[in-house]
C-alpha cells in the first residue's frame, strides 16, 4: 500500500529524495548560467573571473549560512547586511587607528557579531517582537553604530603587503609564482560542512528545525523554545562576523553605513537554495548553491555588457521567482 | 497607559544621554567639534560671548561652517587636518560636517540649511549638486553670509553667491592623468594593428568632481590618440553621461576605444565587478579610476587578474587621491602613478579665504592644483604632505 | 488616567497620538537646551522659525511615505519598496519634464501614476500570488532602482528651480511671503493626513483594510472580496510614494538612480512609532504623522548639535524597539 | 483483564457558565480496552484533558498505579506513562518519522545525534507493533493513519502504561482501522491500559472489553461490551428525559415552496453525493457525530471551500456559487461553528461587525454613513436583546452568547433569507441558549429558512421540522420531526454502510 501521499516517480526515487529536488534544480540552474555566461563572455571562463566570483561568494556564503538558521526557525535576520560592515569597521578601526594587534581586531569583530546576535535573539524570543521588525531596528542601529565608532571614516584592513596583512591571505593565498589560490573557498566549505552537521546531527540543530516546523508541538515536547531560537540568531551574528572578515579581506576599504541591501542577496540566496520562508526546512548546501547563483549573477552580468541597472531588475525578478516556487512548494506540502 | 508614558519618557531620556554623553564616539581625530572645543580653550582667555557680526571682529569670534561631501574617504581626513591646523592658528571655531555618503544629496541640503541657520561668519561648501542647493545659495546672499567653494566648488552657482573657490580643477586633473598614462602607452598605441582599449572606472555619473575627472581624462587622451593618427571611439556599453559630456562618438570598432563603467550603486563589490569586466578584455592596455573608491576597485579586481603593472604586456593603471590601498599600489609599481590633489593645502587655504571673506576683504579663486605622483616622487616632502593613510 | 482617556477630544485624536505629541514637545525642549551647550561656539539657537521650516523639509516626503505604508501595515503586510519607488517616480517624471519637455501638471500626475503602478505590482503578487509581502517588496525595491536608472540612463535628474519656468511645484513645499517662509508643505501634509484618516476610518476601503488586518478569514466569510481590498492597500501605498516624490524634489531638487532605501526604514519607524501595530488591524494616522515629525525633529536636532548624522539611525531604531515593546505588552495584557 | 491501573473518582470541572464534568468515575485495568462513549459535548475529551493535566480539576481524585497523582502538563503525564493520541496530531511535519518519535530524547553518540540508532529503535518499535513504516520518511508525506501509528510508537517508546485514543478511527480507511485494531490488541496483550474514545458503535463491539457512557458531563454507567447490545448503549447515551417539550409536528406550511435545493454535492472525502431540500419557513436539522462531514457540507455549499461537483438551486433557479461572495449575493448567510476565528472581527465594534456583510447599503457617497450604521446595529441589538453597553463597544468584550447574536445580526442586516447555523449554541451558557432558540423560531416565522447543524440531540429534537442525519460524509437518514426519536437518529448516525 503506497504510504506516500504525493510525488511522482521522479521525486520518489531515493537518491533524488536524499539530495532534495530543489537542490537539483538549483544545480541545473547554476550550470546553465555558467554555460550561458561562459559562451556570452569569453573572459568569464578565465581562472581570474572564477577568483572574482569567489571574492564575492565568501562573505555572501557566510551571511547565507548564518541567516539560514534564522529562516529555519521561521524568522529572519535583516541586520546581517549593515551588521557585517559595522563589525568590520569596529575591528578594523582598533587595528589600524588604535594600533591593536590584528588578533584583537578579529576577535572583537566576531564578538560584536555574537553580541548583536544575542540581542536579536532575546528581542525576538523574549520581547515577542516580529523577527523582521526587531532585526529591522537592529539593522538601523548597526548602520549608525559602525559610523559613530569610526567617526564616519572608511577603514582599510591591513594590506597584504604589510606584515599584519595576513588576514587577506587567509582568504586568498598568493603563491611565490603570483598565482592566487582561493583559500577562502576552503573555509566556506569547511564552515558549510560543520554547520550542516550541526543543523542535522546535533540536538540544538534538530530543535531549531523543530521550532520552525511546529513551534507549539516543540514546546509541548518539553523543549526550551526561547533558548534555541536565540541560539539561531547568535549563530547568524557569529557568521556575520566571519563575513565581515571575508569582506574586509577581499575589498580594499569599507565605508561606514555601507552594507544595506547585502542582506537581501544573502536571504535571496538561501531561498533560491530551498530554505523555506515559513520555516522548518532548509539546507546549508542549498544556501551555498543559492549564494553561488547570486554571485555568478552579480559578477557575470557586467561581463555581458549589461548596464548596471538592468542587473538590478534581473536579480529582483530572480528573487520573486524563487519566492514563488517556495510558496507553491509550501502549498503542496500543507 | 502608564506603561505607554513610561516608554515615552524612557526613549526621550535615552536620546538625551546618547547625544549629550559621548560627544563623538570613542574616536578622537574625527569629530571636529571635539577638537575645535579644545582649540577654543587654548586660544586667549578673552573669549567674548556676544555673537560676532561680519565686521572686522577679533578672529576669536568668527564661527565658520564647512559642509563637505562626506568624511568617508581618507582625502577628506586630510582636508579636515588642514582646516583644523589653520583654524587653530587663526583661533577661529569651525564646524566641519558632511553627509554619510558622497551620493546623499538630501543630507547635504539639510546640513547646508542647518549651517545657514547657525548664522556663521562664512560658509565653506563642496556641493554634491548645485541645483539642489540653489535656494540656499540665494538665501546666503540675502543674509550676507559669504560662501567659499572648495574641492570641486559649486559650479553654476548664481551670481555673487560664491565669493571665491579654492578647489581643484578636476578637468585639468583628469587631463594630467591622461597625459601620464598616454606617455606610457604611446608606443603600444602607435604600434598597435588591432584596436586597443582604455578603461575608466567611475563611482557615479552624478557628482560634479567624479564626472569632470572622467571627462577630463577622456577628452585629453582622445586628443593625444588622434594626434597619433588613431580613430577614437567610446565603447557602446559606456555610460551616457560620459559620452555626451566628452563629445567623443560611440564607435565600437575604432582603433582607440575608451570604455567607461558606472556601477548600479556605490559599493566595493559592484565597482570591483566593473573593473574586472574591463581588465579582463584582452585589448585593454590601460585603466583609470577617477576617485579613491574606483581606484581601490581596480586594485581589488587586479588581485585576481594580475594584469596591472608597468612591465611589458601589463595594463597601465592610474588612480586618484591616495589612501593606504592606492599608495601601496603606486609604491609597489602596480599603479603607474596617481593624481593627488592638495587636500591639506586646500583645507588651510579654505580657512584663510573664509576668514578673509568674513572680514569683508577681497578674495580670489585659488587653484590648489594637483600633482601626478609615482613611486619615485611620492616621498618628496612637497608631495608626501598631501598623501595620507 | 481613565478620565482623560474617555473625554471626547482625546478619543477623537486618539490617546496614543497625544502621548506621542508629549514626546515630541519633550524632545524639542531637550534639543533647545542641549544645542547651545553641546555646540557652544556656533551662536545658533535651536528655537528658530527657519530651523523648524528646515526640519519640516524632511517631514513632507517622509510623511506621505509613512501615511502610505500605514495602509499596508494595517492589512498585516509590509512594503520595503516605497523609498526607491519614490525615487523611481521622481526620476521618470523629472526626466520627461526636463528632457522631453512634458507639461508640469502631466509630469506630477505621471509621478503619482508610476507609484501606483508599483503598488499594483506589489498588491497583485502579495494578495493574488500569495507571496510574503516583505520579500516581495524587497525584490520590487531592486526592480524600482533598476527601472529608474534605465529610464534616465543612469543620469541624475534635477527638477527646475522655483524661479525657473516649471518651478511652480515648489510652492507645494514652501512659499516665501515677505521674507518669511510659509511651510505650505506642512499644510498639504496635514490635509493629506486628514484625507487618509477619513479613508481609513470613514470609508469602505479603510474599514475592510483594517478588518482584513485583524481577521482576514472572518471578512472573507462575510462575502467580502478580501483580495481586491488588500491589493487596493498596496495601490494606495504606491500612490502615496508617487506623491511623496513631488515633495522630495520640491525640497531637494535632485534625485539619483539607485538610492532611497534608507527612507524605507524611517517611514516604517514613523508609522510603527505612531501606534500602528505590525500584526495589522490597528492603525493610527495621527500617530504616524507625529512619528514622522519626531524623526524629522531628531534629524534637525542632531544637525544643530553638529553631531554625526548616523546618530539618527541608532536613536530611531531604539525608539521603535521600545515603543513596539510597550505596545506588545499592553496588547498581550488585553487579549 | 489484570488489576486496576488507573481510577478517576468523583471528577468535577466547570467553566464559566458551563458545568463540564459532574462527579465522573472511570476505572481502567491493565490489559483492558475500555471504551468511553457519549455524544458530542458529553465531556469525554474534557475528562481526558483533566487526566493529563491540560485542565486542572475542581474536585475528585486520580490514582495511577496505586498512588494519587496530579499532573500539571502533558509532559509530566507522559513521563509518568499516560499518553494521549490526539485526533489532530501535533507532529513536526518537516522532520522524519524517527526524529518525531524521539524528539527531546535523542540517542547521542558523543555530541552528535545517532540517527542510525534512532532509526533502528524506531524500526524495532514498529516491528513490535507490526507496522511497516520507513523511519526515514518525512512525517508530512505520510497518510493520517500512518502518522497515528507513529504517535502510538512514540507512546510505546515512553514505556507508556495507559494509552488514550481520542477518536482515532475518524480519519482512517477500513484497512487502516484493521491495522489499528491489530496494534491495540497487541498492546492489550502486553498488559497496557487502553482508553478508546469513539462514536462508532460497531468498533466498540469489536475491540473493547468494557464501555463507560457519559451524558451531559455526567457518569451514566459502565457495561461489559459482550453482554450488552448496541441499543443498550444508545439508550444510555441519549436516555435523558427531555425537559423542554420537543417539537411534535412540523411548523412548515403544506404549500411552502422549496427555497434551497442541493443535488449531488461532492467535496472531498467528507462530502459524498449529498442532496437535500430546504423549504420556506423550515428549520432543517443536520445531525450526526463528530467527523460526519456536516460542517464540510455547509462550507462547500457556502463556497468557503472548493467543491468537486453539485448543483444548487435558490428559489428554484440554478445558481453558481464558487466564493462566499456569490453565496451572500444569493441571500445565504453562514454562522460558523468557530465564532472567534470565522465569525467576528474581534477588535472592531458591534456596529462595524453588524454591517460587515452589507456595507454598501450604509454608504453616503464614498463615506460610511455612521449614523445609519449605528441605527441598524442598534435595531438588531434591541431585536436580539444583545447585552452590550453600546454599539460602539468592541466585540471582544462581549460574552459568547452576545457575540453569536452580533454574528446573527450581521446576516439579518444583510437580510439573508437562508441562514446556516453551525453549532449555534456551542460554548454559550444555558440562559442565552433559549434566547437563541426563541430568535430562530421568530426568524422562521417571518419567512426565513434555517439549516441548523447541531451535535446536541435535545437541540435537534426541539428545533428541527425535518432532520437529516449524516455519517462519514454520506447522508444516512432523513426523518420528519413527528417520526424522529433519539434512538432512530443515533442509529442512523452510527450507520456506516
Amino acid at each position: 500500500m503506497t504510504d506516500k501521499k504525493n510525488g511522482n516517480a521522479f521525486t520518489n526515487n531515493p537518491i533524488v529524495r536524499a539530495i532534495g529536488v530543489q537542490k537539483i534544480v538549483v544545480v541545473l540552474v547554476l550550470i546553465i548560467m555558467l554555460v550561458f555566461f561562459g559562451v556570452a563572455a569569453p573572459s568569464f571562463r578565465s581562472y581570474a573571473s572564477l577568483l572574482s566570483i569567489m571574492d564575492y561568494t565568501y562573505y555572501l556564503a557566510f551571511l547565507g549560512i548564518g541567516v539560514t538558521f534564522c529562516l529555519i526557525t521561521g524568522g529572519v535576520d535583516l541586520s546581517i547586511g549593515t551588521g557585517m560592515f559595522c563589525y568590520a569597521l569596529i575591528g578594523g578601526y582598533l587595528i589600524t587607528k588604535q594600533g591593536m594587534p590584528v588578533i584583537v581586531g578579529i576577535l572583537v569583530t566576531l564578538l560584536c557579531g555574537v553580541i548583536m546576535g544575542l540581542i536579536n535573539g532575546l528581542i525576538v524570543s523574549k520581547g515577542g517582537h516580529a523577527p523582521f521588525l526587531a532585526t529591522l531596528c537592529t539593522m538601523m542601529i548597526a548602520r549608525g553604530l559602525g559610523a559613530i565608532f569610526t567617526g564616519g571614516v572608511s577603514i582599510t584592513w591591513p594590506l597584504s603587503s604589510s606584515p599584519e596583512g595576513w588576514t587577506r591571505s587567509i582568504f586568498k593565498f598568493s603563491l611565490a609564482s603570483g598565482t592566487k589560490i582561493p583559500l577562502g573557498f576552503l573555509w566556506v566549505m569547511i564552515a558549510a560542512v560543520v554547520m550542516s552537521i550541526f543543523l542535522n546531527k546535533t540536538r540544538p540543530g534538530r530543535y531549531i528545525i523543530a521550532i520552525g516546523s511546529n513551534k507549539e508541538a516543540t514546546r509541548l515536547s518539553g523543549i526550551n523554545v526561547a533558548k534555541y531560537q536565540t541560539l539561531a540568531y547568535v549563530i547568524s551574528g557569529f557568521f556575520t562576523g566571519l563575513a565581515a572578515l571575508a569582506y574586509s579581506s577581499a575589498f580594499q576599504s569599507m565605508a561606514p553605513g555601507g552594507g544595506a541591501g547585502t542582506e537581501l542577496n544573502a536571504i535571496g540566496g538561501a531561498i533560491i537554495g530551498g530554505t523555506s520562508m515559513s520555516g522548518g526546512s532548509g539546507s546549508i548546501a542549498g544556501t551555498i548553491l543559492g549564494v553561488f547563483i547570486m554571485s555568478v549573477l552579480q559578477t557575470g552580468l557586467p561581463k555581458v555588457n549589461l548596464q548596471a541597472n538592468m542587473q538590478q531588475i534581473i536579480i529582483g525578478v530572480v528573487l520573486i521567482i524563487a519566492v514563488y516556487i517556495d510558496v507553491l512548494k509550501n502549498k503542496k506540502l500543507s | 497607559m502608564k506603561k505607554k508614558l513610561l516608554a515615552a519618557l524612557l526613549s526621550v531620556a535615552m536620546v538625551a544621554t546618547l547625544l549629550a554623553g559621548c560627544g563623538g564616539g570613542g574616536s578622537d581625530t574625527t569629530d571636529t567639534t571635539e577638537t575645535t572645543d579644545t582649540t577654543e580653550e587654548t586660544t586667549d582667555a578673552a573669549e567674548t560671548e556676544e555673537t560676532a557680526d561680519a565686521g572686522t571682529a577679533a578672529a576669536g569670534d568668527l564661527h565658520l561652517e564647512i559642509v563637505s561631501k562626506g568624511l568617508q574617504h581618507a582625502y577628506w581626513q586630510a582636508v579636515l587636518n588642514g582646516v583644523n591646523s589653520k583654524a587653530e592658528e587663526l583661533g577661529v571655531s569651525v564646524n566641519f560636517v558632511g553627509p554619510d555618503s558622497e551620493s546623499n544629496i538630501q543630507q547635504q541640503v539639510q546640513q547646508l540649511e542647518s549651517a545657514l541657520n547657525a548664522d556663521p561668519s562664512a560658509i565653506g561648501l563642496a556641493a554634491l549638486d548645485t541645483e539642489s542647493v540653489m535656494d540656499l545659495l540665494n538665501r546666503a546672499v540675502e543674509a550676507g553670509i559669504p560662501i567659499v567653494g572648495f574641492d570641486s566648488g559649486v559650479p553654476g552657482a548664481p551670481e555673487g553667491a560664491i565669493v571665491a573657490n579654492c578647489s581643484t580643477d578636476n578637468l585639468a586633473a583628469g587631463g594630467l592623468a591622461a597625459e601620464n598614462v598616454y606617455a606610457a602607452i604611446q608606443a603600444t598605441v602607435q604600434a598597435a594593428t588591432s584596436p586597443v582599449r582604455v578603461g575608466v572606472v567611475a563611482q557615479d555619473a552624478t557628482s560634479e568632481s567624479v564626472v569632470n575627472r572622467g571627462v577630463g581624462f577622456i577628452t585629453k587622451i582622445a586628443e593625444l590618440a588622434e594626434a597619433d593618427g588613431k580613430t577614437v571611439g567610446m565603447a557602446s556599453v559606456s555610460n551616457e553621461r560620459y559620452v555626451t559630456d566628452s563629445g567623443v562618438e560611440v564607435n565600437d570598432d575604432a582603433d582607440f576605444i575608451i570604455e567607461v563603467r558606472v556601477p548600479a550603486s556605490v559599493t566595493s563589490e559592484l565597482s570591483a565587478a566593473d573593473a574586472s569586466a574591463i581588465l579582463e578584455q584582452d585589448d585593454t592596455i590601460a585603466i583609470y579610476g577617477s576617485n579613491e573608491h574606483s581606484a581601490n576597485a581596480i586594485i581589488t579586481a587586479n588581485e585576481n587578474l594580475n594584469k596591472c603593472g608597468t612591465g611589458e604586456g601589463q595594463v597601465i593603471a592610474a588612480g586618484f587621491d591616495s589612501g593606504a590601498g592606492i599608495m601601496d599600489a603606486v609604491r609597489s609599481g602596480l599603479f603607474l602613478g596617481a593624481v593627488t590633489q592638495a587636500p591639506v593645502a586646500m583645507g588651510e587655504k579654505l580657512v584663510e579665504t573664509l576668514v578673509a571673506a568674513a572680514n569683508g576683504e577681497e578674495v580670489s579663486d585659488i587653484d590648489t592644483g594637483c600633482q601626478w605622483y609615482t613611486a619615485e616622487n611620492m616621498d618628496d616632502p612637497e608631495i608626501a604632505q598631501n598623501l595620507y593613510e | 488616567m481613565d478620565k482623560i482617556r474617555n473625554n471626547a477630544i482625546v478619543k477623537k485624536i486618539g490617546f496614543n497620538s497625544l502621548v506621542l505629541l508629549v514626546i515630541m514637545i519633550l524632545l524639542y525642549i531637550l534639543f533647545a537646551i542641549l544645542v547651545p551647550i553641546v555646540n557652544a561656539k556656533a551662536n545658533t539657537t535651536f528655537v528658530s522659525w527657519s530651523r523648524i521650516v528646515s526640519a519640516l523639509n524632511y517631514a513632507y516626503f517622509l510623511g506621505f511615505l509613512s501615511l502610505g505604508v500605514t495602509f499596508v501595515i494595517a492589512t498585516g503586510g509590509i512594503d520595503f519598496s516605497i523609498g526607491p519607488v519614490m525615487f523611481c517616480a521622481a526620476l521618470i517624471s523629472g526626466y520627461q519634464l526636463t528632457m522631453k519637455g512634458w507639461p508640469l501638471v502631466v509630469c506630477l500626475l505621471l509621478s503619482v501614476l508610476v507609484g501606483a503602478m508599483f503598488g499594483v505590482f506589489n498588491g497583485l503578487l502579495v494578495s493574488f500570488g500569495g507571496l510574503p509581502s516583505f520579500i516581495t517588496s524587497m525584490a520590487s525595491m531592486m526592480i524600482a532602482k533598476g527601472v529608474g536608472s534605465v529610464w534616465t540612463k543612469t543620469q541624475s535628474v534635477s527638477w527646475p528651480q522655483s524661479a525657473a519656468e516649471n518651478g511652480a511645484y515648489r510652492n507645494l513645499v514652501r512659499i516665501n511671503v515677505g521674507g518669511v517662509d510659509i511651510p505650505t508643505g506642512l499644510i498639504i501634509l496635514l490635509v493629506g493626513a486628514i484625507i487618509c484618516s477619513i479613508i481609513l476610518n470613514k470609508t469602505k476601503i479603510g474599514r475592510y483594510i483594517l478588518c482584513i488586518g485583524s481577521n482576514r478569514e472572518a471578512v472573507r466569510l462575510s462575502g467580502v472580496n478580501t483580495k481586491k481590498w488588500e491589493t487596493l492597500a498596496y495601490i494606495i501605498c504606491g500612490l502615496m510614494a508617487g506623491i511623496a516624490a513631488i515633495f522630495y524634489v520640491g525640497a531637494y531638487t535632485t534625485v539619483q538612480p539607485g538610492l532611497g532605501d534608507t527612507f524605507n526604514n524611517d517611514a516604517i519607524a514613523g508609522c510603527v512609532m505612531g501606534g500602528t501595530s505590525m500584526a495589522g488591524g490597528v492603525a493610527s494616522i495621527g500617530g504616524t504623522l507625529i512619528g514622522v515629525l519626531i524623526i524629522s525633529l531628531l534629524q534637525e536636532g542632531i544637525l544643530a548639535m553638529g553631531k554625526n548624522i548616523n546618530y539618527q539611525y541608532i536613536i530611531t531604531g531604539l525608539i521603535v524597539l521600545v515603543v513596539v515593546y510597550t505596545d506588545l505588552r499592553s496588547r498581550r495584557r488585553r487579549s | 483483564m489484570g488489576d486496576v491501573i488507573l481510577t478517576m473518582k468523583g471528577i468535577d470541572k466547570s467553566f464559566p457558565g458551563v458545568h463540564a464534568l459532574d462527579h465522573v468515575d472511570l476505572e481502567v485495568r491493565k490489559g483492558e480496552v475500555h471504551a468511553l462513549m457519549g455524544e458530542n459535548g458529553a465531556g469525554k475529551s474534557t475528562l481526558m484533558k483533566v487526566l493529563t493535566g491540560i485542565y486542572s480539576k475542581d474536585a475528585g481524585t486520580i490514582t495511577f498505579e496505586g498512588r494519587e497523582v496530579e499532573f500539571t502538563n502533558p509532559r509530566e503525564a507522559q513521563d509518568a506513562g499516560i499518553v494521549i493520541v490526539h485526533q489532530e496530531l501535533n507532529m513536526l511535519g518537516h522532520l522524519t518519522v524517527a526524529q518525531n518519535i524521539f524528539i527531546g530524547r535523542e540517542f547521542m553518540k558523543g555530541r552528535l545525534i545517532d540517527d542510525k540508532k534512532m532509526n533502528e529503535e524506531a524500526r524495532k518499535l514498529f516491528d513490535q507493533l507490526g507496522i511497516d513504516i520507513d523511519p526515514t520518511e518525512t512525517m508530512s508525506r505520510l497518510t493520517v493513519g500512518k502518522q497515528q501509528m507513529c504517535e502510538i510508537a512514540k507512546a510505546i517508546s515512553h514505556e507508556a502504561k495507559v494509552i488514550i485514543f481520542d477518536e482515532p478511527s475518524a480519519a482512517l480507511t477500513e484497512a487502516e482501522i484493521d491495522e489499528l485494531f491489530k496494534i491495540i490488541r497487541d498492546l492489550r496483550d502486553r498488559q497496557l491500559g487502553i482508553v478508546y474514545i469513539s462514536h462508532r458503535m460497531d468498533e466498540i463491539k469489536v475491540i473493547t472489553d468494557r464501555v463507560t457512557v457519559m451524558r451531559d458531563g455526567g457518569y451514566v454507567g459502565t457495561l461489559i461490551t459482550k453482554d450488552c447490545t448496541k441499543e443498550d448503549i444508545i439508550n444510555m447515551m441519549v436516555g435523558r428525559v427531555i425537559y423542554e417539550d420537543p417539537k411534535t409536528e412540523s411548523q412548515v406550511a403544506e404549500d411552502a415552496p422549496v427555497v434551497l435545493k442541493v443535488e449531488h454535492l461532492n467535496a472531498g472525502r467528507m462530502v459524498q453525493d449529498v442532496s437535500f431540500e430546504l423549504r420556506k419557513g423550515e428549520i432543517l436539522g443536520f445531525s450526526g457525530l463528530m467527523g460526519a462531514g456536516r460542517t464540510e457540507t455547509m462550507r462547500a455549499l457556502f463556497g468557503a471551500d472548493p467543491k468537486q461537483s453539485g448543483d444548487i438551486y435558490v428559489n428554484g433557479e440554478k445558481v453558481d456559487i464558487k466564493t462566499p461572495q456569490d453565496a451572500v449575493k444569493h441571500g445565504i448567510g453562514y454562522l460558523s461553528e468557530d465564532r472567534k476565528r470565522f465569525g467576528i472581527v474581534v477588535d472592531k465594534t458591534v456596529a462595524e461587525n453588524s454591517t460587515m456583510a452589507s456595507l454598501e447599503n450604509y454608504m453616503k457617497g464614498i463615506f460610511i454613513d455612521k449614523k445609519k450604521e449605528n441605527e441598524a446595529a442598534q435595531k438588531y441589538v434591541d431585536l436580539l436583546k444583545t447585552k452590550t453597553p453600546g454599539v460602539d463597544q468592541l466585540v471582544v468584550n462581549l460574552s459568547g452568547g452576545n457575540q453569536q447574536k452580533v454574528v446573527i445580526a450581521k446576516w439579518l442586516v444583510r437580510n439573508c433569507d437562508i441562514l446556516i447555523f453551525d453549532e449555534p449554541t456551542r460554548g454559550i451558557d444555558v440562559g442565552a441558549k433559549s434566547e437563541i432558540y426563541h430568535l430562530m423560531n421568530e426568524l422562521v416565522a417571518e419567512g426565513k429558512s434555517i439549516i441548523m447543524v447541531s451535535s446536541e440531540m435535545t437541540e435537534i429534537l426541539r428545533m428541527s421540522d425535518r432532520i437529516i442525519i449524516m455519517c462519514e460524509g454520506r447522508k444516512t437518514g432523513e426523518l420528519g420531526i413527528e417520526e424522529a426519536t433519539q434512538e432512530r437518529i443515533m442509529h442512523a448516525a452510527t450507520l456506516r454502510n
